[in-house]
């Protein structure tokens, strides 16, 4: 394999790190975090850039790059903590449909996504946190032409925000999907750990969807479990990038504070935490990328490469939250710093989509089921 | 070696139980919380003040600062029961702690009167202005100048980190007072009235929120304080600064020990009916938490018994280590653990209690980050690992 | 309560290490491990000074002392990584024929052990490695005045060499204790990591013994538990005794060698690993001693006392072992250097009576079942 | 970034594959095990000069020296061929890797033909004299002396962790050849032939057994070495010392890759159909263990990619650590979790097969044990974190 950047794709990482040094600087992320300021303004430039249609199909209008791109992306945004609905739409609504809906189900939903018009999120989980399609106990029931939909849904990213909100739910044995409207929908907001992803409960209560707004046809558990790899992928992405952040800050901290009248990083100590925090995060990075291109190469390692992705994602949190706020001392402590704007980010990488343990065991049951030889 | 403490000291233990179930206040007069580490609530005052007339706040002290002279097995004993009903005996705790002890130790009769008394009673509140911007880990390097002008200083600079200064009536603050001879030497204690002109507290929020305000900033232009403020000798204050941390030191450990017992029982509360209880994974770092809970209680016990026969105790470094850390990875756990579940602020919250307070009414992400107050202040890990080797294990300094 | 060595147990204590550093110093213990040295001189020595009596009761001729005083011997005896029959006979086959027999079979077979006349061990496990009686599935089955035994037992403690062997097996639905001459069984002795511990699988197949040798009447299983508490927190504080030396070892090392002009002590990374060794020591130690206690006391906390003892040490051997070989650098890599003799002592702690991982698994489900709570 | 090479890349791998196919040894042949790194059996001897007479024993060379120009992509998928079968290409790796590699490139025709051809080819074998006593970490703080002496030198001093010296035909040794300038400006490096008088070579066990014969001490006593016999320029050697363990450092970490995989694949195996598989807490551990091997392949490949660009690969450090570190990690996870079935040594082992020695026939513990050879030679894993520290992440050196 070359596990290495193209120029075009080191081209890419630069202009869209400008853009969100420009656009969504520590000072923007803390008006989200502080002022509760609604981060549409971001939104429309990042729309305006296509970045919403980066690695859509060019059948619904997308630029059709691959999910490389897409990964250089979500990097990038983890380490700017950027808010808003570039995650959800791009990584969870989006391919959901991609994987369930026809083509024309697919132009009528990513079209508006490709153009920047709608944005959308995914709903899966019932609160057992695992995110397992088998989970879910949510109903539609035919009702005319229609659907009537029944059942509760924990921890939707945007939840509350997004346009379009596609819903696994069953129909009688088979798992189905289907989009509802974000302004049908009873959304009850969390009190987020990080105020810049926003998560929601949502209460279906009988709410009603026209019947062309159930999508594709036959059991989509299969198609769901594939767009949940991306998802999980792209949190993952999102958490090495705030956690690259958070050892930038460190970095720059150890070589400025003095004690004792030299950098404290020239304390043995601190040098051996930084080198861990750096090798997690290597490492973390790397799965990442694999997992990335085993979804642009629709390779059959993406099931496994995507679990190790989110899982050394959250091992690299662990560490890097942990020891990154430890290595500032009573300075990174305070309100006033930015370090904690990262921490947050870092620390609900590992929480939703499957935390590290959860993916952990999936990768070493794969492995033991001989699924992957070693 | 043994399971129990004497009959004497178990009486000891009686009395003071008895004493509490008559004198605890009643649980719907406590529902005021405390904003800040000087803000003592009408109710908490109250109780502070019936523990030290009764001879109940400090039972190792004299009875006229709030004791009964009682030994280092009947102090324990004491604060046993404390812990395990989560008591506060005082919600200013630098006050009581280290600023009122430090007075009476090192201050003279009239600054024990009309500081060391009345902050044990509840009458006023203290702070401590010990650390500076820039000094970190090394104390002794502070700069905040106070100049000798007659019969008072003149104190200019700034102290950061001192928990509780705006609302606290006074500081017992470390300053210079000899710029010329080596770091130790030329240090002063001071008592400074929060009021004093030229004396401004700027609050600041920690990294749990920004309405989260305990530390502040402390700026002093100009400040004029009384020579009878002095504690102790001129450039005698690095002996009281020291003494300062050292105070109660013997029994610090029963506040992390109950901190982490504190935290591990809400955990098993909370875990006890759902899939984790049957989690090996999540069994195995559980049991191992238990072990820290439980080795941390009887290193301190051990630390105390040595202590009792004259033999010198060296686990105060090891105990900041395992009750901060212990207290750390709990959280963690949880948020390891819990995981989705964790993401809402509100899980792991339950409504204010007095006794306990700042524990239960965080959620586990805000616990976590707290821990690090434990691991970072008063000497972060690193430099009590550097203790241990150094000083109990004979380790070159490097 | 009070938690240190009154004046007698501290003169214990220098008197039992002054006996061990001259009978058993490292070069005695290398004869053991590279010349298969019968440890017999060494227990005529012990037994000399009433070593196997200490513990037992006056009933049988011991000197009534203490769990404590036990432990105290126990720590020291890890310390100098001490072969020979001591730890099996008087924590493993002692504890169980005083908790299963009566005192006529008490008399008759911890007499000789405490006189120093005759060694004993226990069997109870059949290589679940749990050390739990209710795995046991051996039996005895009544045939004329005697019975014969049937069934396997897998990592007996000096299974080979022991005189008597307390075998766990059942009888019908009960579990019950059989004492058989070691000349009677058919013990194949491992290839044991640590050579200071002989392990060895009997194979009962058939062997047939007197009536009078199954002992006490009705269901062991609480004896036979309670038994193995003592032997488990015996194991751990012979670990605690070699993780000791490790770090004495250690600290030896790291003041007298000098890297780069100055001792490696002071090099910051090398403190920090010694502080955390440390630590694991000390509180391995405690929950050792507080295990000796409760099991003085017959306290009701013993249980879970035991299981915290036997956990703890597996967590300083695993911490101590690896740090204690990595900080020695390549000189504690060569057979000729002591270190790798308390190496093998404090890992194979770990592995009997129950691992780390099995004893904290039995800590958290004693405290969330309410039996203790926090 | 792709998940394949181009086509050219893979044409070069099927080749190597087809001669394999025809040319491994035949198993009934290959019982013979090694008694130390430069202990050749007679088969394996036979099989390296094929390789080397069919330019495949080390491709990136010319054809001369076993080679045939091979690219870095091709380098790497021979490499991964070779570890997919866990083949030692020689059984006397330093002689091949190190010495035979040193002597190409910084020695002269003659010492090519006389001693690096003839290594390469497997007529002779090879060891590496570099550490001494009491240097340990500090390379160039060698004291073994070698005197010019007309057309010779007389060597002094002594070598230590010497692998395989006592069956190798000749040493490579770092020498003080001027004392009188700073240390690393004074060291040269000799081909010394074993036999020489004065050289006496004492093999020591290691811990895991005093069978387990591999490393020496070497002494020199007045040791008579031609000046020919000097490699590169006098007083130039520590330029050849880091050369030589800089060789073929780029595709090193195929080794750790391969070590770590082996283990992983003999643990999974061993736990396949017991408990331990459906144990939550265990596979926790494998799972992290397998992702640890994973991203080790990874970052190889990405350092790999990014010479390939001309770019800086500052990946060796991490590699190391996390190759040696994963092997540790792999036998701790087994003893923890096989717990009694540990204890005999006999469990773990396997009959000895000739690709992948050294692994399958030692017990959990002995690989265990093993593993931190990889932790501590060719520098410890805490200076591997000191490199990181300074050299990749730029912090002051301390």
């Amino acid at each position: 394999m070359d596990f290495e950047f193209d120029d075009d794709q080191r081209e890419l990482q630069r202009s869209v790190r400008e853009v969100l040094d420009n656009e969504c600087p520590p000072s923007y992320v803390r008006r989200i975090v502080e002022d509760g300021h609604d981060p549409a303004d971001l939104w429309a430039t990042l729309t305006s850039l296509d970045w919403p249609a980066l690695a859509l199909d060019p059948e619904v209008g997308g630029l059709g790059m691959t999910w490389v791109e897409q990964a250089i992306v979500l990097e990038a945004s983890g380490h700017a903590a950027a808010p808003g609905p570039f995650l959800a739409t791009t990584t969870q609504f989006a391919p959901a449909i991609r994987e369930v809906g026809s083509a024309d189900e697919r132009l009528r939903f990513l079209g508006p996504v490709a153009s920047g018009e709608r944005t959308g999120t995914l709903a899966v989980d019932e609160g057992s946190g695992t995110w397992d399609p088998a989970d879910v106990e949510a109903t539609a029931t035919a009702d005319g032409g229609g659907w009537v939909l029944t059942g509760t849904k924990d921890f939707v990213v945007d939840g509350d925000t997004a346009d379009e909100v596609a819903i696994a739910l069953r129909v009688g044995d088979e798992l189905r999907l289907a989009v509802v409207p974000g302004t049908d929908l009873d959304a009850e907001p969390l009190d987020p750990v990080d105020p810049t992803t926003r998560h929601a409960r949502i209460h279906l209560g009988g709410v009603r969807i026209d019947g062309d707004r159930l999508l594709g046809t036959g059991d989509a558990t299969v198609a769901i479990r594939r767009s949940l790899e991306e998802a999980a992928t792209a949190v993952a992405l999102t958490t090495v990038g705030a956690c690259q952040h958070i050892l930038d800050l460190d970095l720059e901290h150890v070589n400025e504070r003095h004690q004792f009248g030299v950098p404290i990083g020239s304390f043995q100590a601190v040098k051996h935490k930084l080198a861990d925090m750096y090798r997690d995060i290597e490492r973390a990075r790397a799965l990442g990328y694999f997992a990335a291109l085993c979804l642009a190469g629709d390779d059959p390692r993406r099931e496994r490469a995507a679990s190790m992705a989110k899982a050394s994602a959250g091992e690299c949190q662990r560490r890097v939250v942990q020891d990154g706020l430890q290595l500032f001392g009573g300075i990174g402590y305070t309100w006033e710093h930015d370090l904690h704007l990262f921490l947050r980010r870092a620390k609900v990488g590992d929480l939703h989509f499957g935390t590290a343990s959860h993916h952990r065991r999936l990768v070493a049951r794969l492995t033991l089921d001989s699924a992957y030889p070693v | 070696m043994r399971l129990t403490f004497d009959d004497a000291t178990e009486a000891f233990r009686s009395e003071f139980v008895a004493w509490l179930d008559t004198n605890l206040p009643d649980p719907t007069t406590t529902a005021v919380r405390p904003n800040s580490s000087a803000d003592v609530p009408q109710w908490s005052r109250d109780f502070q003040r019936r523990m030290f007339d009764d001879g109940w706040l400090v039972p190792g002290y004299p009875p006229e600062y709030g004791g009964r002279d009682a030994g280092l097995f009947e102090q324990m004993v004491y604060f046993e029961e404390l812990a395990d009903r989560h008591i506060s005996r005082s919600l200013n705790p630098q006050g009581l702690g280290i600023v009122a002890s430090s007075i009476i130790e090192f201050g003279n009769d009239e600054q024990r009167r009309d500081y060391a008394v009345p902050i044990l009673r509840a009458e006023i509140t203290a702070a401590l202005g010990m650390s500076e911007p820039g000094a970190g880990s090394d104390l002794a390097g502070l700069t905040t100048r106070a100049m000798p002008d007659g019969d008072h200083f003149v104190v200019n600079g700034q102290k950061v980190w001192t928990s509780g200064a705006h609302d606290a009536d006074v500081l017992l603050a470390f300053v210079r007072t000899d710029p010329d001879v080596p770091k130790h030497r030329g240090i002063s204690a001071l008592i400074i009235d929060t009021d004093t002109p030229g004396l401004e507290r700027r609050p600041f929020p920690d990294l749990m929120g920004p309405d989260h305000l305990d530390f502040n900033e402390v700026f002093f232009d100009d400040v004029v304080v009384p020579r009878r403020n002095l504690v102790g000798d001129l450039n005698d204050g690095w002996r009281i600064c020291t003494g300062a941390l050292a105070h109660e030191r013997a029994m610090l450990w029963v506040l992390w020990s109950e901190g982490l017992d504190t935290s591990l029982a809400d955990l098993v509360r909370r875990v006890a009916d759902t899939p984790l209880a049957q989690d090996d994974a999540f069994l195995d770092r559980l049991g191992s938490l238990l072990m820290d809970a439980e080795s941390l209680r009887l290193l301190g016990h051990r630390g105390l018994a040595r202590q009792q026969r004259g033999l010198v105790a060296a686990e105060q470094s090891l105990l900041k280590l395992m009750g901060s850390e212990g207290q750390r990875d709990v959280a963690l756990l949880a948020l390891d653990a819990l995981g989705a579940d964790a993401i809402d602020q509100r899980e792991g919250t339950s409504s204010f209690q007095p006794w306990g307070a700042n524990r239960g009414d965080a959620s586990w992400f805000d616990r976590y980050l707290n821990s690090f107050a434990g691991t970072i202040s008063g000497g972060t890990s690193e430099i009590q690992r550097n203790i241990i080797a150094e000083r109990v294990l004979g380790l070159p300094r490097g």
